[in-house]
């Protein structure tokens, strides 16, 4: 008896400890981990809405969040959507900035990818791929160009070159893409993307 | 138990009982991770750190704990430990977190630790686990810097980053696959076993 | 307060509820044994060859702890380790008898002459299925499936096409003996003086003829120890190795093809 | 699989044996050490004793691994598949429950993990003894306490 | 559809063993005999969709709402354990030859990082409660699809004259590779 | 007349004149319309790759057998040159001799070598070197050039299928036609494009009854009934299964790859679920997968079951299963 | 008239027409013969005579003392002078009884059968043929009278007659059928009354349509229910399994035995040894034997006494040729090779071959062409025996059936990597039987 009442003990000790450690730890880090995801992101809608100084959380649900970039007035010129899909072989997490009428983007980033090294991990290569995003109007839903075009010149403004040799991941960053502006036109025509609905911060 | 003086102690991490390469254990982040040398170089370091503080706790209580339950406590002071590892990493190295992905809590189930934990630290002194686990861990970071380098010198032609190799270099993709990962281990274990065979003859 | 306050809880009860899981899994699950067993089994050489006689090691060790055997029936262990064991448990080591495995054939390449050419699996069984490759059809067949069987690598096979027992590794543990399709392996305790070296059969002239070194029954030996000796079936037997008479090794090796007699250097490792 | 051993204990119709195999194998394999059933490690198996093996007999066990294979296949496979069944079976019947479909899937997999467990034990209960422990076929060497 | 592509890519494409190298142990250490293998497989899977079950509830139901998720790792390690455990006693229950029989792997079932990766991974995925364990089930099945071809590999190259030095693990690892390689043949086919 | 002469071996005494080299030969024969039709096609790139795969092939050959100390008579058997020739066959025109070595230094090694050489091998070594090509140098490996005859200058040109999957070839109007590939005037592996050629090789191996005709019939049958399948039922999306024969790297897969004896069942039934998972799997990649072309991972696929196959699939033993 | 065959088997050439025309020649006795006392499947017989005893032609000299055992007779008369281990052309020496020929040939036995030889009961023409030591004389030598002895519950139903003689080479059976058709039929007739069979068919191959035609028109004569059954020329088609499958699509149980299917299948050699033992009692003291091959000067059928050494035999048909390299002892597929002419002819020996083997293909490992599983009779997996025995898996190489090959060759024949498969089998099936053996030990 007294054996199991000590494993006991010794067990739900041990457990309380670890706890109470990890709760200090936990609560040390966890700020700063908070702060370099808001961070990772942020950079992120600055960079695909240039002119961004502050940076609002305008809508959320898995795979799609919206973000609006907001210049120094405060006013929102353009969306962030922030957007993952299965690509060649893993998720792709993309985020791409649009004007605020949702119909010209204005550049693409990759946030995460797993592609193949030197194909198509080109994705986040801004000569071969990334370029293509810049100014697109993507009022309609954005095609592909395949065989690749070229010069950038020879596309449509709805067209996107493709990565020679990496089909899949071109067209899985564009599904992506069409299928999060589609839904953010939704959410645009459903008025749930109001600039005053929450503040990041 | 131990006969074995200090130096021994660490040098058989080394090679003798190099938890890779000879007793081929904790495979799983080894192939996961190697891809790229700071990837692995991070995920050795992490390990260590788990290794050596699990070790150190676990010596210093091992009259505590009754052995029909040491496992499970084990097991709650390593989880403990690899929760401050990849709270550390994804706090200060975000990038490396993120590489690393699911890898840096899985040192929860390597079986390297648990298994020093069971042979080692439970039987010996605070001290001699250290440097138990010391060595442990410097096999473990030498393997995955070799096989790390390996991969990524011939996957990527460079090394922590830095082209190392000509412009003439075509990267062999696969290395940093999935495959390349197999492959190159099963090599590597091959020249280990060779090499054993060569030295034990040769005795 | 809750931010601490919630994961030692949470903690606190996971471990208690594994830790009563363990409580009643341990409670179900215990075995006793002597610790001596474990003891004893360390001391072993761990070749699990089952030459004692025993399942193994483990089960030779809880034999002797049960005093069912001796420690010195392991006839892998050395002196040492023998006496190392009886002390851990208190009782006096016998004497050990070493055994050797020695081989009743002096057919080598040269002396024993081949049948034909042989093209079949090169192993001592398959060609004993088929009559053998020698023309002796009792004698060695070269192809060491004894060497194989050998467990302590005391075997190996000599230039002249025999196999050659290596007195400081051989163990006695009798695979070689099993391994042997023509039955050329016996133990004999080290001290043996005189073995046959021939298991021929066949009547002296064809037996002369097909090997150099056959018995050739001519019985010689036998009539220099008649109380030791006797030819049967055509070869010399001996029949009670205790009876021979250490004076009369001369004579009993005065045998015209060195079929009986002491062992000579070239047949030792 | 056949494998030599020493009977360790007996109890009823059932004897405890060391068997060699296991020691052998569990002395290579790299978990050895966090092997739970502290049994195992010392190869210490429970068998079927129909010849009266006593402790210290040296016997020869037939273990029959193919059938624990096929045995164990049956076990899992049915245990998956009645958990699925049962989560399942509990996310279509969330919306006539006041609960989330999750909450609903959660009951219908423990209920059916329990139903599957009820119908799996009536089922080895008289599968065990019959068919499923390794058995004594032979007794090599008889130990030295008898009677 | 989302939930048939998960299960797809769980058993050929983003295979466990082949693509994330996570419960190699086993795949090494159990992958001798075709039998065993394929009912450690089962195991696997079982104990793989059962926690991608408990650990989704405790993620979602405990860890999520108290903003505990720096217990992650301790309680989804405690949860497997004890899950495994009381397979164990549940076994041991029914029959007691079978748990002796399984006693052998059930260990390797605990350490295995393919079940922690599991729940880790599903959590990171943010994958919902069907998601979960489709993702379980599948990476279960995936998992035996491997040992099973594996095993079945490897008992053919008992049969072969392996080179020395390249026996067991070796061959074992080289295999892995090239069946990773023909694998490959699926990747794309999820989009 | 002197005793020592004689033989001593187990019955049979008969032995059939059929040898290992000699199968190994008329698969070479066979390869003949092909290589020819490739060295038409693709001219002087074609000679190199061959010519460089070959050789390194029974160089790494001699390196191994010297290594494990076997006779070298095995490096005659052909079976390397074998190896080599159709891992040449499977390459692209353009890729460059260094890959081309790399190729079929891994296709010997750990393709064929590592498991003890002939004979002992899992996986088909030609295709584990491509594969190995295929995954370390995806661009070059995809990268084709048009064959000679064609005489058009373009750094890239597709291959039918790639041309098909990827580039909308039926919406388009710009499927391959049928006379082309046939007579192999298209992009795409040196040994693949030719399919009379190839035709005419399997029919030979056939007739010398070298190969189990159960393979290729069987890979035909389900690549027929799979694409047929969907060709019936989308003809404006899908391709017909006569396109999906003779494009690509199908007749050579079937015919030389699938066949590979080593490596593929020997048991009638495991034979045919082989041939017929073969075509199944083509059919799904070729027409969901991520790349254009699947004999490759297919055969290699399905390699990985032969031994579960031969396993499970044993034929009855003459009497088992009556009742004595 | 269809042919009638089973699945699998192969087509060596046949070389029959070496010796196919040729009568049956007597060789006259030699000077000293040379009689082992295993002669059968089974143990050896006991000696009843001692060195120096006077023997003669017929006389009992080893007593078949268990069930599978047979007796042995003298082939001459005159006198012993060893009784000693001597080469066997099985391989092994066995003890075998020496005696010089006087040249007399003195009968043992002048009693002449008097009664009609088919009145005689079952047990009665068991007893006969027991005494005279008849042995299968198809390949196996098995004691004639245990198969004559069906067990009480497995009633028999037919009773084959195999004239099949699918070696290549051999044309002893053959010439038998053609000069001895009625002793062969009315020993199988007696056969019949011995098993209790209800129906007797002969099966013949079609390269020997002679001795069809002759069998078609004899057997009319006999009121038994008989029929002569063609079939197709193939390698085994003498084996009893797949001859029972040729002629009655019944598949004998792996493991069991012809009485399992209600049959039971005897040798034309067999049965006009019968026919003699019972209506003459003569025991089994001669046999007819093919001396082939392309390395015999003249090949010829022979009429031989047991015991006569190889060499006189061989001798009698004008010696070997030079660049002989192998001797076998049976047929080309089965036979077993001998080192040396100084054996003796034994019951079993059905041929003594001889013939310049080609220079042997070097071996290569199994290419797993599964040429050997396509062409192997009873369905086996040759090329996995082969491996499972190599690499020591005892048990898995008997759950794949090594027990169940009957060493007919097709599979070896075939390999073209030239793989001893045939001795891998019986490597096996040996090694087995040591450990059970051991077993039970
Ligand atoms: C090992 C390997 C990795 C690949 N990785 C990618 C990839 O990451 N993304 C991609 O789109 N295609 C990848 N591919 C190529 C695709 O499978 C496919 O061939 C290509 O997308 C076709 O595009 P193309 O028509 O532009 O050549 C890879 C191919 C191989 C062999
Ligand atoms: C142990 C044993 C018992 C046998 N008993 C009988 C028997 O009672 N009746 C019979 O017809 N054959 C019996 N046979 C003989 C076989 O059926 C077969 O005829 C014999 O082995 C020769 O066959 P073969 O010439 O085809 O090799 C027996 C064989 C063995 C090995
Ligand atoms: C491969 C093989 C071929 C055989 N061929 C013949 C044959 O051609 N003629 C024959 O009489 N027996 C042949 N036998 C022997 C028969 O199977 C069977 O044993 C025999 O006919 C029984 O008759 P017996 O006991 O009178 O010899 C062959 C056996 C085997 C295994
Ligand atoms: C019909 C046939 C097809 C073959 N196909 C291949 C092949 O596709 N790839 C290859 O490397 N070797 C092939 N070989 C050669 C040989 O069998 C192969 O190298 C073995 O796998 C080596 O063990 C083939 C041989 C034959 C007889
Ligand atoms: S005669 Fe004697 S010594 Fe010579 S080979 Fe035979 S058994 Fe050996
Ligand atoms: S002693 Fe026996 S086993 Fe050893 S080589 Fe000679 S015949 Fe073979
Ligand atoms: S395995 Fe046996 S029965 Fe089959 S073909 Fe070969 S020798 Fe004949
Ligand atoms: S015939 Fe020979 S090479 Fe072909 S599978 Fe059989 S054993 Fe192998
Ligand atoms: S390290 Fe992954 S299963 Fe052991």
């Amino acid at each position: 008896m007294k054996l199991s009442v000590r494993m006991v003990v010794v067990l739900t000790s041990i457990g309380l400890l670890s706890g109470s450690f990890l709760a200090t730890v936990g609560h040390l880090t966890k700020e700063r981990i908070a702060l370099n995801k808001q961070r990772e992101i942020e950079e992120a809608i600055i960079q695909v809405i240039p002119g961004t100084v502050s940076t609002q959380k305008l809508y959320e649900e898995r795979d799609l969040s919206v973000y609006g970039g907001k210049d120094e007035q405060g006013t929102v010129i353009g969306f962030a959507i922030h957007a993952s899909g299965i690509g060649f072989q893993d998720r792709i997490t993309l985020m791409l900035g649009t004007n605020t009428s949702l119909e010209r983007t204005n550049r693409l980033a990759i946030l995460d990818q797993k592609e193949t090294p030197g194909l198509g991990a080109k994705i986040t290569d801004a000569e071969s791929f990334l370029q293509y995003w810049e100014n697109r109007d993507c009022s309609g839903a954005i095609s592909l160009r395949k065989p690749a075009a070229r010069s950038a010149e020879e596309l449509l403004p709805s067209e996107i070159n493709t990565i020679t040799g990496a089909t899949i991941s071109s067209e899985a960053v564009l599904g992506i893409v069409n299928s999060s502006l589609e839904h953010t036109r939704r959410l645009l025509k459903e008025g749930k993307l109001s600039s005053e609905a929450q503040d990041v911060n | 138990m131990s006969t074995k003086t200090i130096g021994q102690e660490f040098i058989k991490g080394l090679w003798d009982e190099n938890p890779v390469f000879r007793q081929l254990l904790g495979l799983c982040p080894t192939l996961a991770v190697t891809g790229a040398v700071i990837n692995g170089l991070a995920m050795g370091l992490a390990t260590t750190f788990v290794l050596i503080f699990s070790s150190l706790v676990v010596s210093s209580i091992k009259k505590l704990i009754p052995s029909q339950v040491r496992i499970a406590s084990y097991i709650i002071i390593i989880a403990t430990f690899v929760t401050v590892a990849d709270r550390f990493l994804a706090a200060f190295f975000p990038p490396i977190s993120k590489n690393l992905g699911p890898y840096v809590p899985l040192i929860v189930v390597n079986c390297i630790i648990l298994g020093r934990q069971e042979a080692f630290s439970s039987k010996n002194t605070v001290w001699r686990s250290l440097i138990d686990a010391l060595g442990m861990s410097a096999g473990f970071v030498l393997a995955m810097l070799v096989l790390s380098a390996i991969r990524e010198i011939l996957g990527a032609g460079t090394f922590l980053g830095y082209q190392v190799m000509g412009a003439w270099f075509e990267p062999w993709i696969i290395m940093i696959l999935p495959p390349g990962a197999f492959i190159t281990l099963g090599i590597l274990l091959a020249l280990a076993l060779h090499i054993e065979h060569r030295t034990k003859s040769r005795k | 307060m809750m931010e601490v306050f919630v994961p030692v809880i949470t903690m606190g009860i996971l471990g208690l509820l594994f830790s009563l899981g363990l409580v009643f899994a341990f409670r179900k699950l215990r075995v006793y044994e002597d610790p001596k067993i474990e003891e004893v089994s360390e001391m072993l050489p761990q070749a699990n060859c089952g030459a004692c006689g025993y399942a193994g090691c483990r089960a030779f060790a809880e034999a002797v702890v049960k005093g069912e055997t001796t420690p010195e029936s392991c006839p892998v262990s050395d002196a040492e380790g023998v006496k190392q064991i009886a002390e851990t448990l208190g009782v006096t080591a016998a004497e050990v008898v070493k055994k050797l495995a020695r081989l009743h054939c002096r057919g080598t390449h040269e002396a024993a002459k081949d049948r034909g050419t042989y093209l079949g699996i090169s192993t001592c069984d398959a060609s004993h299925l088929v009559g053998g490759n020698k023309q002796c059809s009792y004698g060695c067949l070269h192809f060491g499936d004894c060497v194989r069987a050998c467990p302590f690598d005391a075997l190996y096979m000599s230039e002249e096409g025999l196999p050659v027992v290596i007195e400081d590794k051989c163990t006695a543990c009798g695979k070689c003996v099993e391994a042997c399709p023509r039955n050329l392996f016996e133990l004999h305790p080290i001290s043996q003086g005189i073995i046959v070296f021939c298991r021929s059969l066949d009547r002296g002239p064809v037996s002369r003829k097909v090997c150099k070194n056959a018995c050739i029954a001519c019985g010689i030996c036998a009539r220099a120890c008649p109380e030791a000796i006797i030819i049967e079936n055509n070869l010399a037997i001996i029949t009670d190795y205790k009876k021979i008479d250490p004076e009369k090794i001369p004579e009993i090796e005065k045998c015209p093809t060195d079929s009986i007699g002491r062992l000579k250097k070239e047949d030792e490792g | 699989m056949r494998d030599k051993g020493l009977v360790v204990d007996t109890k009823e119709d059932l004897a405890q044996v060391e068997v060699q195999c296991f020691t052998d194998a569990c002395h290579k394999c790299s978990a050895q050490s966090l092997c739970i059933g502290q049994n195992q490690s010392k190869g210490l198996i429970m068998v079927r004793n129909p010849l009266r093996a006593s402790p210290g007999d040296e016997v020869e066990v037939e273990i029959p691994d193919t059938k624990y294979s096929r045995y164990l296949i049956l076990l899992f496979g049915s245990l998956l598949v009645a958990s699925l069944a049962g989560l399942g079976l509990g996310s279509l019947l969330s919306p006539l429950l006041p609960l989330s479909s999750s909450a609903t899937s959660l009951i219908g997999l423990i209920s059916a993990l329990i139903i599957a467990g009820v119908f799996l034990s009536r089922y080895f209960r008289a599968k065990n003894k019959a068919t499923l422990y390794p058995v004594i076929i032979e007794i090599i060497k008889k130990g030295g306490r008898h009677g | 559809m989302e939930l048939v592509a998960i299960f797809i890519s769980a058993i050929l494409i983003n295979n466990f063993v082949l693509y994330y190298f996570l419960g190699i142990c086993p795949f090494l250490g159990v992958s001798k005999k075709i039998d065993s293998a394929f009912s450690m497989g089962l195991a696997v899977t079982f104990v793989m969709t059962i926690t991608a079950v408990v650990s989704w509830v405790i993620n979602h139901w405990i860890l999520i709402p108290h903003e505990l998720d720096y217990l992650k790792i301790v309680s989804f390690i405690l949860v497997i354990a004890s899950l495994v455990q009381l397979v164990e006693m549940f076994i041991r229950k029914i029959s007691p030859p079978l748990y002796q029989a399984l006693g052998i792997y059930l260990p390797l079932i605990t350490t295995n990082c393919a079940i922690m990766g599991l729940a880790l991974l599903a959590a990171l995925r943010d994958y919902g409660f069907v998601e979960a364990v489709i993702f379980g089930f599948g990476s279960g099945l995936g998992f035996t699809l491997a040992i099973i071809i594996m095993a079945g590999i490897r008992e053919q190259l008992d049969l072969a004259e392996v080179p020395e030095p390249l026996k067991g693990a070796v061959i074992a690892l080289i295999v892995a590779g090239i069946l990773a390689l023909a694998f490959n043949g699926f990747i794309g086919m999820i989009k | 007349m002197t005793n020592n002469a004689f033989i001593l071996q187990s019955s049979p005494h008969f032995k059939d004149k059929d040898s290992v080299p000699k199968i190994m030969y008329a698969v070479i024969a066979s390869l003949v319309p092909a290589v020819a039709a490739s060295l038409y096609f693709f001219r002087f790139r074609a000679l190199v790759l061959l010519v460089s795969c070959v050789a390194t092939c029974l160089v790494t050959e001699a390196l191994f057998l010297w290594l494990r100390r076997k006779p070298l008579h095995s490096l005659f058997d052909g079976s390397a040159v074998i190896t080599g020739l159709l891992l040449a066959m499977t390459l692209p025109p353009s890729l460059s001799v260094e890959l081309a070595i790399i190729g079929a230094v891994m296709a010997i090694a750990i393709g064929k070598q590592v498991f003890g050489g002939l004979g002992y091998n899992i996986f088909n070594p030609a295709l584990v070197g491509r594969a190995f090509l295929q995954t370390a140098f995806p661009v070059a490996m995809t990268t084709w050039i048009p064959p000679a005859t064609l005489k058009i200058q373009t750094a890239t040109f597709a291959t039918p299928l790639g041309n098909l999957r990827f580039e909308d070839a039926i919406a388009r109007g710009t499927l391959t036609p049928l006379k082309d590939l046939f007579t192999g005037n298209v992009g795409g592996c040196l040994g693949e494009t030719s399919s009379f050629a190839l035709i005419l090789g399997g029919l030979y191996l056939l007739s010398r009854r070298v190969i189990d005709w159960r393979i290729p019939l069987g890979i035909l049958l389900s690549l027929t009934a799979f694409t047929g399948a969907f060709w019936l039922a989308n003809p404006e999306k899908y391709a017909s299964p006569l396109f999906h024969i003779l494009a690509g790297g199908l007749l050579i897969g079937a015919f030389f790859m699938a066949t590979d004896m080593v490596t593929s069942p020997i048991t009638p039934l495991g034979t045919w679920i082989y041939a017929l998972g073969i075509g199944i799997v083509i059919g799904l990649i070729r027409l969901f997968g991520g790349f254009a072309e699947g004999v490759m991972y297919s055969i290699l696929f399905m390699n990985a079951f032969v031994p579960l196959l031969n396993r499970y699939t044993r034929p009855r033993i003459l009497g088992e299963g009556r009742k004595a | 008239m269809s042919t009638k065959t089973f699945p699998h088997g192969i087509h060596p050439p046949e070389f029959k027409d070496l010796t196919a025309d040729k009568g049956i020649e007597s060789l006259s006795p030699p000077e000293k013969v040379m009689i082992p006392l295993l002669q059968h499947f089974g143990k050896p017989a006991k000696p009843l005579v001692q060195k120096g005893d006077e023997v003669l032609l017929g006389q009992k000299i080893g007593e078949g003392q268990t069930l599978f055992s047979a007796s042995v007779h003298s082939s001459v008369s005159g006198k012993v002078i060893s009784v000693d281990n001597y080469d066997h052309p099985g391989g092994t020496p066995v003890p075998t009884v020496s005696i010089t020929n006087d040249g007399q040939d003195n009968p043992f036995s002048e009693k002449k059968e008097t009664k009609d030889p088919f009145s005689f009961s079952p047990e009665e023409i068991r007893q006969k043929v027991r005494e005279a030591g008849v042995v299968g004389m198809g390949g196996a030598a098995f004691p004639t009278a245990v198969k004559l002895s069906p067990p009480k519950d497995k009633p028999i139903e037919i009773l084959i007659i195999n004239g099949c003689e699918c070696e290549p080479l051999l044309t002893s059976d053959y010439r038998l059928m053609l000069e001895a058709p009625e002793d062969i039929l009315k020993g199988a007739e007696l056969a019949r009354i011995a098993t209790g069979a209800k129906r007797i068919i002969v099966g013949i191959e079609d390269n020997k349509k002679k001795a069809h035609e002759i069998f078609r028109e004899k057997i009319q004569s006999f009121d038994f229910d008989g029929e002569v059954a063609l079939l197709k020329t193939k390698y085994p088609q003498g084996a009893e399994k797949n001859l029972i499958y040729a002629l009655l699509r019944r598949q004998v149980p792996t493991g069991g035995l012809p009485f399992d299917v209600g049959v039971v299948v005897q040798n034309v050699g067999t049965a006009k040894a019968i026919w003699e033992a019972v209506s003459e009692g003569k025991p089994l003291y001669e046999r007819v034997i093919s001396v082939s091959g392309q390395g015999i000067n003249e090949p010829k059928n022979i009429l031989v006494r047991i015991g006569t050494p190889f060499k006189n035999a061989v001798e009698f048909c004008g010696g070997l040729k030079e660049d002989v390299d192998i001797l076998v002892m049976g047929g080309p597929m089965m036979g077993i090779v001998q080192w040396s002419l100084d054996v003796p002819v034994v019951k079993g020996t059905s041929g003594i071959l001889a013939w310049a083997a080609p220079r042997p293909g070097l071996e290569y490992p199994c290419i797993r062409c599964g040429r050997c599983v396509d062409n192997c009779p009873m369905t086996l997996v040759p090329t996995q025996l082969a491996r499972y025995v190599k690499f020591d898996d005892m048990s898995a190489a008997e759950k794949w059936g090594v027990q169940d090959c009957v060493e007919c060759g097709c599979c070896q024949y075939v390999c073209p990597s030239k793989i001893p498969l045939v001795h891998w089998m019986r490597v096996g099936k040996n090694r087995i039987i040591a450990l059970k053996q051991k077993k039970s030990a």
